[in-house]
């Protein structure tokens, strides 16, 4: 149930977007893209990177990224070894830099479509201090850019395993719009490195509705599992897959 | 004029100490059976481009010590993490790393493609990685509206000229025109090159400009300099539409990578197994 | 979301009065037919980009008043000439002209597909193109070499992001996708384009992206705002591969179409005759 | 005759290149590019632009500039309404800007390939004052740079029908090389309307040997008419077409 939170959570905030893309090794957000898709009525056009079927560029490795700059994408997902306060993204290293302690993989396209998708989801599941931390080793993509810097795009909300943040970018600040079922706003507080705005009111992230639930487990799960057929099986079963 | 080879070795010799070699991801097309023979051969010093992130083929050489510097987007084997030459390289400050983010990399390419010296594009600023790039600028745009805002600052780069692009493909004619389809990223990559050194899984006795339907997705042999038939070249990483990974032989790999004495273990037993058959 | 339409009149309904409309020349994909529909539906102050050249639409559009500007390395008929309407048009004054040279169409229309706000280009330099045309820049390259004799004077132009591209192709698929194979300026256009426009031979109920190699010459209905089938399209000018140009029909214009008066009653014939068919 | 003689000048030019191409409209120049491919023993590389055989891009109409700014390109042929001393072209028009006296069709690639193609070979077949003037009334492309300015390509001679001119690119002057047979040094200075340098002894232009009359009217004549059938019927006749 868990994941399918999260998948709900995600695709609330893809509704009446035009196209979606989603990057490599992100079985949440494709599913998230996908069942927003499915609520479209197939309108939305949703780009998983990592799959065959469910990509439809011919132009080779820098498609991606022309067509957001074309403004053509609507909403991208980015993660973070370490996200900061001001949604400043680490995908580098922690540590030093060259020679960090800890290296991750690389900023990818993260320095450029975090400024040119309109509705960036960052997403990350572990919800820990370590990698919610009050500033980051190391900017692959800030969070925010100075008045006069050409950015039509940047940070939206943050999903986690605990909770859901918006993100106000004038105040460059994360403001807890819900925590996932199970959890409590100080288990949230007490898991974040950095400072964020809490509501008086802060609700449930909203489970999704039986209906939502067999569209995850019928279509979402088939279409899914060409790319994450682990995922699928881990979360729907094996009959899903 | 591109020229048939009938070795691997003949076609590694034509990847010089130093070179600047541009590699494609390991979901694209790469010449794994080639890099071998580049490794046996001993090369040094080689800047390899990640187009955009490397992978296992970028670890391979960096683990035979052929790397001097590495410029990528990200280096990653997906699900097998890090890679692990490349992770204990890092660390131990063997090779010179300069990260750099994908559109930079495939605009790099484009403007050697169009024999400009720099290309602008959005995004970057005030990234650290703009901050530990020194070959990168950031400038006012000069078409900036009157009176604009802050200047609109704008990110400009150096083209990335390879010496060499070394990549593997399905299916060459006998012209030594190259089908690679969708794999766009290639045709930049041999067009923004000098030398571009080229394995297939076959050479098909054929025309393939011929064909109005193949042509669409051919590299003319006048940008390929070599090309190799290497059946199974891209072991272990596959090749999209032919065969998978090899997941069992990536994992194996990662396992015996964590250490020096694992990789040359690794390497060794590969080349016997190999030279056996 | 590709609309498939049923009319070439409702196609021709979403070139508004005023847009930059880019065309691609004569040899590559001429959406004729489509053309007709916007002359018929009045359109006016068209800016029109030839990429890189204009032939016959441009003449035809600029004889039926619908153009304000046009920019073009280039207008030719080819073995016909210079095109009559235009020409007029010019000694008149009645139209404004852009020359340019066809590498910076390319390139501008490259710049758009970046969402970048301009390009540098080598070349041009000294040229009275350049002389004329105060949106090109030339800066000194801010890469060159230190102390660089002459600055290394390099050329910047603004990107050329057009408010739609028409042309015809061979083949749409029943998503909205197009193929237009080795004709890959169709798909810079439509990349860059805020809306693209295509008439096509035929609508074929297939997917011609999950057929890799039909998918290698295929721009993605993503990019694709309208269709609509006109079997012959093209007419005149021709279709690589499908139907060669009717050079009676085009000597028989050019003939016509020296004054005004022969234009105008060469246009009322032929839509009279297309009404009557 | 004449035009064997032009393509025979032409194709001297050509040896030993890697790759030559040609421009739409140019059948002269097709043929001594063939010409010279068939010398080579098919190792040139020849690239007619207009034709669907003997053009082997596939990356859309920008190739051509991206190849030629590769280096990929050695020789290419460019021709004027009107050309001066400097070997400056005009193709856009005479008689004032825009609105010229008499417009030509305009500039097409010339502002780029005449820097950036290290043999541009001018060939115009109209050899008169009118074409050849002391100074263009429009530079669609200049002949010669500023020190400084990034130019490996330029002007390489002056084929017409008339005679052959060299290009001094250090001086910016031509130099007669030969005069065509059936013609003297006197009538080409007398229809040029631009200065130049005679040296003391001007040869006649060589005639195309038996064996290069054969293979013109053989391979070359196949080759050509493809794209352009009529001028091979005039040259060698409906047997060779």
């Amino acid at each position: 149930m868990s994941a399918e939170i999260l998948i709900e959570a995600i695709a609330g905030m893809l509704h009446g977007l035009r196209h979606v893309a989603v990057g490599a090794n992100s079985p949440i957000p494709a599913s998230a893209a996908l069942l927003a898709r499915h609520r479209s009525g197939g309108r939305m056009q949703v780009s998983l990177l990592s799959s065959r079927k469910q990509n439809v560029f011919t132009d080779g490795g820098k498609e991606l990224f022309d067509c957001a700059a074309q403004g053509r994408i609507d909403a991208f997902f980015l993660s973070g070894g370490q996200i900061d306060g001001q949604a400043n993204i680490n995908l580098v290293g922690v540590g030093g830099y060259p020679r960090s302690k800890v290296r991750f993989p690389g900023s990818f396209g993260s320095a450029y479509l975090y400024f040119l998708v309109p509705r960036v989801i960052l997403f990350r599941e572990e919800h820990s201090p370590r990698v919610f931390v009050p500033k980051v080793d190391f900017v692959s993509a800030p969070g925010t850019s100075a008045p006069g810097v050409y950015r039509p795009g940047g940070p939206h909300a943050l999903v986690t395993g605990l909770c859901v943040f918006d993100f106000d970018r004038e105040r460059a600040r994360f403001v807890l719009r819900s925590v996932n079922p199970g959890h409590t706003v100080e288990e949230v507080i007490a898991q974040t490195g950095f400072e964020f705005d809490v509501p008086d009111h802060v609700p449930e992230t909203p489970a999704p509705s039986a209906e939502t639930l067999a569209i995850l487990r019928g279509p979402v799960a088939e279409a899914v599992s060409e790319t994450y057929p682990a995922f699928v099986e881990r979360t729907w079963g094996k009959a899903a897959a | 004029m591109t020229d048939v080879l009938t070795s691997l070795d003949e076609l590694a010799a034509r990847v010089p100490d130093g070179a600047l070699v541009a590699i494609p991801p390991d979901y694209s097309g790469c010449a794994m059976a080639a890099v071998r023979r580049v490794i046996a051969r001993g090369a040094r010093g080689l800047h390899l481009v990640g187009v955009p992130s490397g992978g296992l083929q970028a670890d391979w050489l960096i683990g035979a010590g052929c790397v001097g510097t590495m410029e990528a987007a990200a280096l990653t084997l997906g699900e097998f993490g890090l890679p692990p030459r490349y992770a204990a390289a890092l660390k131990a400050g063997t090779i010179a790393m300069k990260d750099a983010t994908c559109p930079v990399i495939h605009a790099g390419l484009q403007a050697a493609e169009k024999g400009i010296p720099f290309m602008p594009l959005r995004g970057v600023i005030g990234s650290d990685l703009a901050a530990n790039r020194p070959d990168w600028k950031i400038i006012d745009n000069p078409f900036a509206a009157e009176g604009a805002e802050g200047g609109d600052p704008i990110l400009l780069f150096p083209a990335i000229r390879p010496d060499v692009t070394l990549f593997h493909a399905p299916r060459a004619d006998r012209n030594g025109n190259v089908w690679v389809g969708v794999r766009r990223e290639l045709m930049l990559m041999a067009h923004a090159s000098r030398s571009a050194l080229v394995t297939v899984e076959t050479v098909e006795d054929t025309d393939f400009l011929a064909d109005p339907v193949l042509a669409a997705g051919t590299i003319p042999a006048l940008y390929i300099d070599a090309i190799a038939e290497a059946q199974g070249g891209a072991w272990p990483v596959g090749l999209a539409g032919e065969y998978a990974a090899d997941r069992a032989a990536i994992a194996a790999y990662v396992e015996a990578a964590q250490t020096q004495e694992g990789f040359d273990a690794w390497l060794k037993a590969l080349e016997t197994e190999a030279e056996a058959a």
